[in-house]
């Protein structure tokens, strides 16, 4: 096997000369565990015991009958330790860190999770480790800085461009193009330089391999269709890959539909007519950019999910019409959370409720012995600062206030 | 006439060359003008013209912020395009586009060329467009005279060089050491082992940047390179003095003052 | 089988007169559940599907090598869903309240875990749902205020008393007395009148037995020592049952040390002097009260085990020298935290802190073939407010008083 | 003389019988003083005195702020054992206490069912000891002429009822709903139906508690009910108008005014 570096026209390795040497050897490593039956055996091992792989498939009951149409089941990556499906790339790569004989690794994060996973990671494997995150992601997610910081992984706010992922993936290509020899970039989804897209979505895959056994146990049959919300593209490739030969099952990914696909705020790139053919932060996809080339500023109320690029493997799979792409905005996202968490006592996370929008717009138009599963990528509790706001709930303000009073003091 | 044989002749009368960069519209049009024609005066043999882009990803903080400011200024590349076209027909040096490939890509690569080549342009600098990926690209600028100018790294192997050489023209540019520009280069020992490697891979003209900073820098570099890049450094200069200091810097640089 | 109503000497059922016959109904629902094994395993279908049993156990190679003594397994009860050990309990009471046909459930709640479980449990099974909170306790653990709320749960804050655990089971008893024709009151430790410690522990005991068959299968042999917190006694008693008869295991119970057991300032009932035996909140046990009879101001850095009462169960297994009582100061709580999130990349809850504290206490004594496992009840995220503080985090406050800033507006 | 004897001996002059409730150490021991004079010159039959707990499960709002401030002053039992005795001795009616079983398991129940009856104290409420978990300290009190006074409850059964008769004495307290102590209570069909299931379970006079507010609760009694008893909306007049108040409030419920 070697690594594909190109899906169709996308993807690619576009990095600067000075980690040649680093990719190559990389590529190496990747393609030695991924030709090792033992490599994937102390994964699977190390899941399942620090994490709770396999994760559950949940039948939600309640939402199923207030559609009244498709049987809707949830994947549960929200259970994984440290709540989200982040874990399983970043504890692949664990593994890989090790075989290479590396000491530290740096990653960037926009939601905080994929930071969070990483300084995990870290402190499991014993690494040294520094985390890249956008100043407003920071803002927007502090708990998760606080909690990086305590498990020894030094948080940069990175205050350049946008202050939100992209920003945070260039300046942990600048530490690594500085560090290589002791570092390795933890990339977070499946995007960036070859073979970063390719060996995501292979540790991501297991969210498939799971759900297609547990669906045919609990439902009898394949699903009608599948929904994942797409930021970078690692939860929805994880769970989609092992589908994509499945004639009877529907891929759809859902990405931040922010104020509108009109509004010129959003984080679109495969729905809606925004993006365009471009190159950066490593490869080659569709990004949001001005028609100079220039990135533009996205926005959603998910951290995780207003990214500018997507992953070429998503790309190419939306050319070939593999996978349907839709849009949630956030007005819709909050909507969807609610009923989720009133109707099934499950809190997902904001990105998640993307995937939850979609699947809610579209279950009750399918017969009752079709099953659809939602990929609930991560839990919302992480996300209290950014719902409680939402809601504008009061006495969540009350709370913040009379705390910052002690805390003048 | 091609890049290479400028330099050459350059090279023919001094111990080392001169190379310096600006980011173009940074801190405007205006200032690019009297740098460009202090560090034309002053004696500079080859300058770079950075075209901003919003993800300079192989850059440290100086150009960075340098490439946000001017592209928050409205800077567009049809204004680079221009300024560019306006510098070659104003000044004798040879002038070089350095920018990152998706510029290039979203421009459209032949019409991007064509452009440059008709302005004078002399040659290309892409850190995030390695041969693999644009070969093509490459062959599309020399068959305009327009040199791609090819990186060195010290992680890069002799045969990593060789064959980077075949993919270049005019030039190469050896990044002095791993990171990004601005910091300050340890000239060392190592450094210098890393210069013979290159001289060895390679027939073009040696070029060495990242952290360039004073005379002593250069002056470490004659015998071992073809010409010295300095780039962070002026940026800083113009932000903290004006422009008039360039000149000044220049020729303390050039040993001439 | 008939319920156990007293443990020793210890239990029983103090209740007023109007719910002589509820709890009649509850022990004939309970005992039937109890001899049903289609109960246990709807009850573990559900586990599986909605949480992630069995929760791994995982081995803390790190802090296992720090200490060089005994191997270190942590149980992880946090990965279940809502973050704690509770869920197991409040999910069967789910079941056992379908099936007795009520149709509104009530809780009181601490740290605020058995709450959340409660409100999940409740929008789950589609019952009404009205939790009670000591205010100190909805001071000290907001976050899981909204997301009962969200649930669609009634947080009711009590004022009385010293505003914690003990007066919010009066209040939710206030409750049951007025409406227990609709409601069933899903206790939420294994404390209260008959059936509830029984039947709690019993919900609970999957946590002990999925621990022995995970320990030997990765370790070969039964653990010589399990560590578990103890608030009202349900998490210990949950990992210890299993283990009651095996001669090579010592189970030893971690209370809150709060300020030192001589301070006056703590929730220590079974080690230390300052608690009696007495009668309160309906059942027999020890109980930090006053030589008067009234109950004492407790103190924890964790909301979750500063209990005034114990299980009779546990009394019991005191008395009989069965289980160990030791305590955890708030400062060793911290410590230990700090030392397991950066070595193991786990945050344990503050509650199951204290159980860390006294492995570590111990396991450099031991050695390297034995085995000691930590029932890690939850996870500490939940606590960010709490730990934050304790931490004196300087960038946490300044996110506090920015938001607040903000709010103010 | 038997808490039975002297409720039917009062009875035989009167249509309904009532019994107060004052919560001791609160507002003080002083006011409680004066309350309990007026309860008596104004013809009050009974009167039950709670040792404060600091955790009364059973009661509602106003008599668990009532036991919280009175602890909170540092009420202790010995207070309120003396204060028991003094009254007593002063008042010809009988006086019971009421609390919860915690108090008295802390105390020792021989030690305190003695100083009880040597004070004089005819009976004893604890609303969370049912006889399951307190026949030895039922037959422990009948045993010194000390009432242990049954509650029923809307929600007991027939069985339930005769089955608490056997281990009470004196009378039992029907509680008029479900529910603690404080809120109004709706004296029905339903109440009425409970009332003679109460009636045909035991031989002892019935009391009725729970909500009784005034005059025209107290007159819905009369027939079914051998006592109504008065509780937190006592210690709610005392609280708003001063503890004058109370014997023009008691004189109304008894409709001699
Ligand atoms: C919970 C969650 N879901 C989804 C995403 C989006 O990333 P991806 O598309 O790679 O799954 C993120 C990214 O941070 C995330 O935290
Ligand atoms: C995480 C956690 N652990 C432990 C406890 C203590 O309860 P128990 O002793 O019943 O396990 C609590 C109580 O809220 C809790 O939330």
């Amino acid at each position: 096997m070697s690594t594909k570096k190109y899906f169709g026209n996308w993807g690619g390795s576009f990095i600067p000369e000075a980690l040649h040497e680093t990719f190559r050897q990389l590529d190496i490593a990747y393609r030695q565990i991924r030709n090792d039956p033992a490599f994937w055996e102390e994964y699977m091992s190390l899941m399942s015991t620090y994490s709770c792989r396999p994760t559950p498939l949940t039948y939600a009951e309640n939402l199923s009958n207030h559609f009244g149409g498709a049987q809707i089941y949830i994947k549960r990556e929200d259970l994984n330790h440290t709540g989200a499906h982040k874990a399983n790339n970043v504890m692949g790569q664990g593994l890989l860190v090790k075989r290479m004989g590396k000491t530290r690794v740096i990653a960037e994060t926009g939601a905080g999770q994929h930071g969070i996973a990483t300084a995990t990671m870290a402190a499991k494997f014993g690494f040294e480790c520094t985390v890249y995150m956008g100043e407003e992601d920071v803002q927007r997610q502090r708990p998760n800085v606080f909690w990086m910081e305590k498990m020894g992984t030094t948080v940069v706010p990175v205050k350049d461009g946008s202050k939100t992922l992209k920003d945070a993936i260039n300046e942990a290509f600048r530490d690594w193009v500085t560090n290589m020899d002791t570092t390795h970039y933890v990339f977070g989804t499946a995007c960036g330089p070859a073979p970063f897209p390719e060996m995501v979505s292979w540790l991501q895959s297991i969210i498939g391999q799971e759900a297609a056994e547990q669906i045919v146990r609990q439902h009898g049959k394949l699903p009608t269709r599948i929904y994942a919300c797409v930021g970078g593209g690692s939860n929805s490739l994880g769970i989609f890959q092992r589908f994509l030969d499945e004639e009877q099952t529907e891929l759809v990914g859902v990405e931040a539909g922010g104020h509108g696909l009109d509004s010129g705020q959003h984080a679109a790139r495969l729905c809606g007519d925004d993006a365009s053919a471009g190159v950066a932060q490593g490869y080659k996809t569709m990004f949001l950019q001005n028609d100079d080339g220039q990135m533009l500023d996205t926005h959603s109320v998910s951290a995780g999910l207003d990214y500018i690029g997507v992953s070429p493997i998503l790309a190419d799979l939306w050319e070939k019409k593999a996978v349907r792409f839709e849009a949630a905005t956030d007005d819709e996202v909050i909507e969807a959370l609610d009923l989720t968490m009133r109707m099934e006592g499950i809190i997902p996370a904001l990105e998640s409720a993307h995937a939850f929008v979609q699947a809610f717009k579209e279950a009750s138009e399918m017969a009752k012995d079709e099953a659809i599963i939602i990929n609930m990528s991560g839990r919302g509790d992480k996300d209290i600062f950014t719902i409680a706001h939402a809601y504008g709930d009061p006495s969540w303000k009350e709370f913040i206030i009379d705390r910052a009073e002690q805390y003048r003091k | 006439m091609k890049l290479e044989k400028i330099i050459r002749q350059r090279k023919a009368d001094k111990d080392i060359l001169l190379m310096t960069h600006i980011v173009l519209g940074y801190p405007s049009f205006e200032i690019n003008r009297e740098v460009i024609k202090q560090m034309v005066d002053n004696g500079v043999d080859c300058i770079e013209m950075q075209i901003p882009f919003s993800e300079p990803m192989a850059d440290g903080p100086v150009i960075l912020k340098a490439n946000q400011d001017s592209l928050t200024r409205g800077t567009t590349i049809e204004d680079c395009l221009n300024f560019g076209a306006e510098m070659c027909s104003t000044h004798e040096i040879p002038f070089l586009y350095m920018t990152y490939y998706n510029i290039i890509y979203k421009y459209g690569e032949e019409r991007f060329l064509d452009q440059a080549a008709e302005a004078g342009i002399r040659g290309l600098i892409l850190p995030d467009l390695p041969p693999e990926e644009g070969a093509h690209l490459c062959k599309s600028a020399k068959q305009r005279d327009i040199a791609p100018i090819m990186i060195y790294s010290p992680t890069s192997t002799v045969e990593r060089m060789q064959e980077l050489s075949g993919h270049g023209a005019g030039f190469i540019y050896c990044t002095a050491r791993k990171g990004v520009t601005g910091s300050h280069s340890d000239l060392d020992t190592e450094f210098k082992n890393y210069l013979s490697r290159c001289r060895q891979a390679t027939s073009l003209p040696l070029a060495v940047g990242f952290g360039i900073q004073n005379r002593s820098d250069i002056e470490a570099l004659i015998g071992a390179a073809d010409m010295g890049v300095v780039g962070s450094q002026t940026i800083k200069l113009v932000d903290e003095q004006g422009s008039a200091a360039v000149g000044p810097f220049i020729s303390r640089l050039r040993g001439t003052s």
